[in-house]
């Protein structure tokens, strides 16, 4: 990698500032479902759709974390991580298939509708044990571990780099989009899971359980910034830096660095996985479009507008790119792809460093 | 030709989204007088953007029309227009945007079983009210949405029975080709069902599924010949979708199958479509929709005339799910009039029974299923990319959107 | 001997007894009834063999005959068919067409055209006859094939006469009839046969026996096929992927965007076919005219890319492939928004219409045919221009120590944007192939670009010897699998298959430096 | 007589057709000073890449005590011991010079404990004590990116007195430094080999000669002469080959 690739996190300067406006921005979050409560006449009153469209965001800004962690600190550049995020996200989708139980349309107490309807006898047997919540969020953080841990393995291994990771991750990922749409998969084809009905007891579709995912992934979303951080603060995270900007040096200098680089490539995935089972009972579907090659690349452009290499970066970016594509597709429909492709030219043209380099004065 | 919604709408839109993110204050106040709002929630941008930009203009266009009549109840009507990208939980994000910020009264869109999936739990959880133009697989029922397309036994079986019959060839084998997602999977099923009736055993039917944008057919093309050269009539019934179907067109008549020998229907493949292909080779080839292009009449005049008009085409052509759309739009203002009240429920009340003389030349009945009766028709391609109508039902035909033919229908729960 | 034949024919309708042509006039009123009606009265006319009914049956066919209500006839120039005689054409209705209709009519025309003097016409008709076999040909077939004198034709007629003979009653015809179809070795030929088996218990091994010799020819051609099918589908990978060995395997620029190119030129190929339209003269030709239209299309486009923004970000691939992805974006909309997001009809030409029957009876679709060949000739056309052309040693130059090349005075820019230019117009000539077997439609790239990037990685960044080996390969091996997997397990097995590959040679097949390789 | 810390025999390196080692042999005992010169192209580099694991021999024997490093990768190489400072230094330009020097710093290796690692105020100590040594106290807080050439070669020798290797090999360590920092080098390099092994590759002869250290002399891929600098220096071939004219 070209030391141009190198943003590293601001130094001492604007550490500060950017810790408090961080600080404001989560507790504004923090208050949305709050102010959701109020009487819908008061003046302070958000509306619903602000909330969840809100809680769906910061899914996608924790996703934005993990892409980061893996390519602004130690240069992987995965265009495959969509498929970790919809890989939690089917995780938890078949949990809450299996709870809807027999209030599907045809009433079979176990076998949820598509399987009644593709004529399934019984539960295929990676369906069993998705009953229990805490079994579907295991599953939803080890599946999309698993698969990095192997495809990383590999990869790293045989010191596959750069591009070349990039093009195979994206076929990893294309590839699970086109198994998945297959019916006879077991995971519902095109359609994916829908029409859940509840989640934890709660049922989903109303002010509280929207709330309570909310709050969920507001924690979920600090969780993972307090581990990023501490990594990217240890000297985990400067070994990872040296390995970004200059991975044969490293190896000279002792450090196994497919170990290193697939320890950060899991965890991200995890990350991934968990960002994506706070995701699908808040949008209330998830279908093989998840895995679209396209989707993975736009959150790493998420991360490449907010400024990689930094954690701030990736959330602004998620959140700007998110919020910016939600106004436009509403006011533009017709022109929105001008405006978003656009964007994406000048920032990679014009911010190496993201928005974030506008904030943070550049070390030379 | 993707005509742009008024700038008056815009406006609208820009407002309420930025109302309803920063200063909720400023929501406009609404009340008697001020404009009825109509969602549309159809891709622009995506895959799916090849079928649904028309239906965009379509309801545009009613728009315009109705304004043109003075509005509904003397109000005037405003569209919404936003651009789900054929991304599946966007189509949910933005029902609720219309719903929640835009308040819309009433919304037209989608056209895949899934974004509509994707959409009923938002619809059923605001109380919203959406127009569903497209003929789908059926199993399904929401008191939210109106299905003005046709439901299986109002295309697929017809179709069938027509080419069993004498006149269509008397087929006795049927090759079901189908893009891999619910509608062909379901249809399919049915006909199983419906031929097993008929004494056709499993041994005559092949199934095959193929991914979306599929576009390399020559193997399953060459298996079709195999399958058609055991010595019975056989039939291709093809539920392939939407971007596949140029590339298997092609295929068919490249490998040299003659709607004489093979005849094949299709269910997905419109006038929309045909306007891609070249049609040459496919003339006698088959579709069974509830509307052609080719149907006589003033009714469709009418429409045919308006909508060449809106788009500023003489070539450009109607459709199915624009017919669809058309006469939901039309028995919705019906039914405000009638209800007095743009609230969704007592529209949803004033919509059953409501009556229309469609431009498929039947008069068409909203049904207490929130289906409408439509009439069967099958086309046969011309050269000029229009059908001829070989076939069609005396009179519209009652949707059974649970179909007799699958079995677990029996015990679903009402 | 024009003249004879017709006179033959005339002779023939003479001989038939008088009754016939009250038949004739008989069967007529049918025509203007319902589909059923017309059916039988179309066969009714086939059956009498009068002469006259040959223009009337052609103009049925044709869609030119014309009704009254109150079942007059009319056949194009306005002459009552029955009668001859000119009559008005006003209020009357073209009679339509179903495929029953069209069964009978290939029929019909069969027997009558038997007496054509165009060799053409007999050998169609002798095929009709095959088709709708009944056992009232076999005289009309001897009698034909006695005085046939075309060897092509009479060998159609011989196996027509053997179709015919099968539903014959005559049992010794019958068994030398089964041989005949058995050598025959064609789908038709078995189809027959099978449905003769229910009906003839006491042939059923000798049908048997011819049955399996068909099976036998027919496996092996199923083999040539099937390896057909998968070179077809490789030279589109080709075709697709070329353009990406140079952009991405020469110069190490990861294109998002190429896709796009691609979809530039399948529209610059239905541009050029509306222009055409006009021309009567120049249609046919459209589709050759646009390749080149395509190529100056999508390399323009590509030097525009290359030298507004490409170049900015040498050295950082990464950002390239966001920058890009962001540009495949703007043209798909751009697209979008200028021609539609509707399909775009491309017609194929006649001559890559229908399919070739390769000796040996393997039955090859043109268009595919033509693609392969086209493939293959960019393929050697860019060979050619990195070989021999003072640009192609510029470009190696450039690529293998940029800062020499300069200092010997080459303008190392104006050489990247020629490079950039000409992969992307190679993507563009991919457009025009892909016009003739995929949608016109804005989304045309998407669809191709991971495929063009396996094969890249796959064959060997770089190397263009690998890129032809890798499509072709990725080709066969996802046809040979898809009876058995099917096609989307097919296309999953290839992927994951190459991932491990690529994990075993990072390089790929034919490992070879280029500028990619130390990125 | 101790066994030898690196023992080299036989080994070729050929890289298509061309041979850059050739049947090489080279032993280096506990606690020497090793000087290394010849011609571009002789060889030198390519011997260190076969010592630390980079390059794979073609033939031969490549020992370090008990270990056969032809079967060993980069990183195992360094943790048995062996430090490298590469003609071009290389370090990582996004870190300070004393995290470069902490991440050089002999610790446990694995992603687990650098999560868990905790600066000691003794190793503190030692970093500090390094860049005392190297003169770059000054510079502790300032990214690598910003340094001088020759501030930087110091910081690679910095660098690999923190990994305290048994075995230091060293390339060309003077190239851009000044005359008394090229003598302090020497020094270093001197005092250093009292209890390390140091192999120094270098062209500049004054710098040998300060060294005062056995000389081994390549060319084309295989040993010419060895012995002290003055031998090498009548030795005809040498002459001949690297010296002459």
């Amino acid at each position: 990698m070209s030391a141009s690739l190198a943003a590293p996190a601001p130094g001492g300067f604007g550490r500060m500032t950017l810790r408090l406006v961080l600080i404001g921005a989560v507790l504004l979050l923090a208050m949305l479902p709050a102010l959701n409560r109020l009487p819908a006449d008061s003046a302070l009153h958000v509306s619903d759709f602000i909330v969840s469209i809100t809680g769906k965001w910061i899914t996608y800004a924790i996703l934005a974390l993990a892409i980061d962690l893996a390519w602004g600190y130690a240069g992987i550049l995965s265009l495959g991580h969509g498929a970790f995020f919809a890989l939690g996200g089917y995780a938890i989708g078949m949990h809450l298939m299996r709870l809807i139980g027999p209030r599907g349309v045809y009433g079979h107490p176990v076998l949820p509708d598509f399987m009644v309807f593709l004529g399934y006898r019984e539960l295929p047997w990676y369906w069993l044990g998705f009953d229990h919540f805490p079994f579907a969020i295991l599953m939803a953080v080890a599946v999309p571990g698993l698969l990095a841990g192997i495809v990383g393995y590999l990869a790293f291994r045989s010191r596959i780099t750069g591009v070349y990771l990039s093009i195979i991750t994206q076929a990893l990922t294309y590839a699970l989009m086109l198994a998945f749409f297959r019916n006879d998969m077991g995971f519902g084809g095109n359609n994916g899971f829908t029409d859940f009905k509840e989640l934890l007891g709660m049922p989903l579709n109303t002010p509280t359980a929207r709330s309570a995912l909310f709050y969920a992934s507001l924690l979920l979303l600090l969780a993972a910034l307090w581990l990023c951080s501490s990594i990217t603060r240890s000297k985990l995270g400067r070994v990872l830096v040296a390995i970004r900007d200059a991975e044969s040096r490293v190896r000279f200098l002792g450090y196994d660095v497919t170990q290193h680089k697939l320890f950060v490539f899991v965890l991200s995935a995890m990350i991934a996985g968990l960002a994506g089972a706070l995701y699908v009972p808040q949008v209330g579907i998830i279908n093989p479009g998840e895995f679209s090659p396209g989707n993975s690349i736009e959150a790493v452009i998420w991360v490449a507008v907010g400024g990689r290499g930094t954690l701030v970066g990736a959330l602004l970016g998620a959140f700007s790119v998110n919020a910016l594509k939600t106004w436009l597709t509403t006011v533009a429909p017709d022109l929105w792809l001008f405006a978003l492709g656009g964007l994406f030219v000048a920032v990679t043209l014009f911010l190496p460093r993201g928005l974030i380099g506008l904030f943070s004065k550049a070390p030379k | 030709m993707t005509s742009t919604s008024p700038t008056l709408t815009r406006r609208a839109a820009l407002g309420g989204f930025g109302a309803a993110l920063a200063m909720p204050a400023l929501r406009p106040a609404f009340g008697q007088g001020t404009p009825i709002k109509v969602g549309v929630l159809h891709s622009l941008s995506g895959t799916m953007a090849i079928s649904e930009t028309a239906l965009r203009d379509t309801v545009l266009m009613m728009v315009d029309w109705v304004n043109a009549k003075g509005g509904v109840m003397g109000r005037k009507v405003e569209a919404v227009v936003v651009d789900p990208a054929s991304n599946w939980p966007l189509f949910a994000e933005k029902a609720r945007e219309l719903l929640q910020v835009h308040k819309v009264d009433v919304t037209f869109g989608c056209w895949t079983s899934v974004s509509r999936k994707s959409v009923l739990p938002v619809f059923e959880e605001l109380n919203g009210m959406l127009f569903y133009p497209v003929q789908y697989e059926g199993e399904e029922e929401s008191k939210n949405i109106f299905y003005t397309g046709a439901a299986p036994n109002q295309q697929a079986i017809p179709a069938v029975e027509y080419l069993m019959s004498k006149d269509g060839g008397e087929a006795k084998r049927i090759a079901l080709l189908g893009t891999d997602y619910v509608y062909p999977r379901t249809t399919n099923r049915i006909l199983r069902g419906f031929l097993k009736s008929k004494g056709i055993g499993d041994a005559d039917i092949m199934e095959e599924y193929t991914p979306f944008g599929h576009s390399d057919w020559q193997g399953i093309v060459a298996r079709v010949k195999r399958f058609a050269s055991e010595g019975k009539k056989t039939a291709i019934v093809s539920t392939i979708n939407g971007d596949a179907n140029v590339p298997f067109y092609r295929e068919l008549g490249n490998q040299g199958i003659k709607a004489e020998d093979i005849p094949c229907v299709a269910f997905s493949v419109g006038e929309e479509e045909l306007a891609g292909i070249d049609t040459k080779p496919l003339v006698g080839h088959l579709a069974a929709w509830n509307y052609f292009m080719s149907v006589q009449g003033a009714p469709n005049t009418e429409f045919k005339q308006l909508w060449q008009s809106y788009i500023k085409n003489p070539k450009r052509v109607t459709n199915d799910p624009m017919e669809a759309t058309y006469t939901g739009f039309r028995m919705w203002t019906q039914a405000v009039e009638r209800a007095k009240s743009t609230k969704v429920d007592d529209v949803r009340a004033a919509m059953i029974g409501q009556k229309l003389m469609a431009p498929c030349g039947y008069e068409e009945e909203m049904l207490p299923n929130h289906h409408l009766s439509k009439p069967v028709l099958i086309g046969e391609v011309q050269e000029d990319g229009q059908f001829n109508i070989v076939w069609k039902t005396p009179n519209a035909v009652k949707a059974e959107n649970w179909s007799p033919f699958i079995p677990e229908n029996a015990n679903r729960r009402r | 001997m024009k003249n004879l034949l017709l006179a033959l024919g005339v002779l023939l309708w003479l001989a038939l007894p008088a009754r016939a042509q009250d038949a004739f006039t008989a069967a007529l009123p049918g025509l203007a009834g319902g589909f059923g009606d017309i059916a039988t009265s179309v066969e009714q006319l086939g059956a009498l063999g009068d002469p006259r009914a040959l223009p009337i049956l052609r103009a049925l066919q044709a869609g030119q005959l014309q009704k009254h209500a109150d079942g007059r006839l009319l056949l194009p120039g306005n002459t009552d068919a029955a009668t001859g005689q000119p009559a008005d054409a006003s209020g009357a209705e073209t009679v339509r067409l179903n495929n029953r209709v069209r069964q009978a009519l290939r029929g019909a025309l069969g027997r009558l055209q038997l007496v054509s003097p165009d060799a053409a016409e007999r050998g169609a008709a002798a095929e009709a006859i095959f088709r709708s076999r009944s056992a009232e040909d076999v005289p009309t077939l001897q009698a034909a094939i006695a005085r046939e004198t075309d060897a092509g034709v009479k060998a159609k007629l011989v196996l027509a006469l053997a179709a015919a003979q099968l539903v014959a009653p005559d049992e010794e015809a019958k068994r030398d009839a089964i041989a005949r179809l058995g050598a025959a070795g064609t789908v038709e030929a078995r189809a027959l046969l099978i449905e003769a088996r229910a009906a003839n218990p006491t042939l059923v091994t000798a049908i048997d026996i011819s049955i399996a010799s068909i099976e036998r020819s027919l496996s092996i051609r199923r083999a040539a096929e099937t390896l057909f099918q998968g070179l077809s589908l490789g030279s589109v990978l080709l075709l697709a992927a070329l353009g990406l060995a140079v952009t991405f395997g020469v110069m190490g620029v990861i294109n998002m965007a190429h896709g796009e190119f691609v979809m530039l030129g399948a529209y610059a190929t239905f541009m050029v076919q509306e222009a055409c339209r006009g021309i009567p003269w120049l249609a046919p030709w459209s589709l050759p005219l646009s390749v080149p239209a395509a190529f100056l299309i999508a390399a323009a486009a590509g030097a525009a890319l290359e030298r507004g923004l490409i170049r900015h970000l040498y050295g950082r691939p990464l950002e390239t492939l966001l920058m890009t992805f962001g540009v495949g974006m703007i043209l798909q909309q751009a697209v979008r928004t200028i021609f539609g997001a509707q399909n775009r009809e491309v017609a194929s030409p006649a001559w890559m219409q229908g399919t070739l029957m390769l000796p040996g009876g393997i039955a090859v679709t043109q268009n595919r045919l033509w693609i392969i060949v086209f493939g293959i000739a960019v393929l050697l056309l860019v060979i050619a221009a990195i070989r021999f052309t003072r640009f192609g040693l510029e470009m190696r130059a450039v690529v293998q120590n940029r800062r020499i090349a300069a200092t010997m005075g080459i303008r190392t820019g104006r050489v990247d944007a020629l490079t950039f230019a000409f992969g992307s117009g190679i993507a563009g000539m991919a457009g025009v192939a892909l016009s003739q077997i995929d949608n016109v439609s804005p989304n045309l790239g998407t669809g191709y670009i991971i495929d063009s990037f396996m094969v890249v990685v796959f064959g060997g960044v770089g190397s263009l010897a690998g890129t032809l080996v890798g499509a072709l390969t990725l080709g066969v091996v996802n046809k040979v699998l898809e009876p058995y997997a099917g096609a989307v397990l097919a296309k999953v097995f290839v992927l994951v298959a190459i991932m491990l590959f690529i994990q075993r040679r990072p390089r790929g097949l034919f490992a070879l430096k280029g500028r990619a390789a130390e990125s | 007589m101790t066994e030898p810390v690196l023992y080299l025999d036989g080994v070729s390196v050929v890289f298509d057709g061309f041979k850059a080692l050739n049947s090489l042999s080279l032993i280096v005992d506990a606690g020497e000073l090793r000087a290394i010169i010849g011609p571009n192209g002789a060889g030198k580099t390519t011997m260190m890449d076969v010592i630390t694991g980079k390059t794979r021999p073609t033939a031969g024997v490549v020992r370090f005590r008990e270990h056969d490093l032809t079967k060993l990768d980069e990183a195992t190489i360094a943790n048995l011991g062996i430090g490298r400072k590469f003609q071009k230094p290389t370090m990582f330009d996004a870190l300070t010079v004393f995290e470069n020097l902490e991440l050089a710093l002999k610790a446990p290796r694995g992603p687990f404990s650098c999560l868990r690692w905790v600066l000691t105020g003794e190793a503190r100590r030692r970093i500090e004590a390094v860049m005392e040594e190297v003169g770059l106290a000054s510079r502790a807080q300032d990214r690598a990116a910003i340094l001088s050439h020759g501030q930087r070669q110091w910081l690679e020798i910095g660098m690999l007195l923190m990994q305290d290797p048994e075995l230091l090999l060293v390339d060309e360590p003077v190239a851009g430094m000044t005359d008394q920092e090229t003598e302090h080098t020497a020094a270093l390099l001197v005092r250093i080999a009292g209890e390390r092994s140091v192999v120094v590759v270098e062209h500049d002869l004054e710098f040998v000669r300060a060294l005062g250290s056995k000389v081994t002399v390549l060319c084309e891929g295989s040993m010419l002469s060895e012995g002290s600098i003055d031998h090498v220096q009548n030795d005809p071939r040498v002459i001949e080959v690297y010296l002459g004219r």
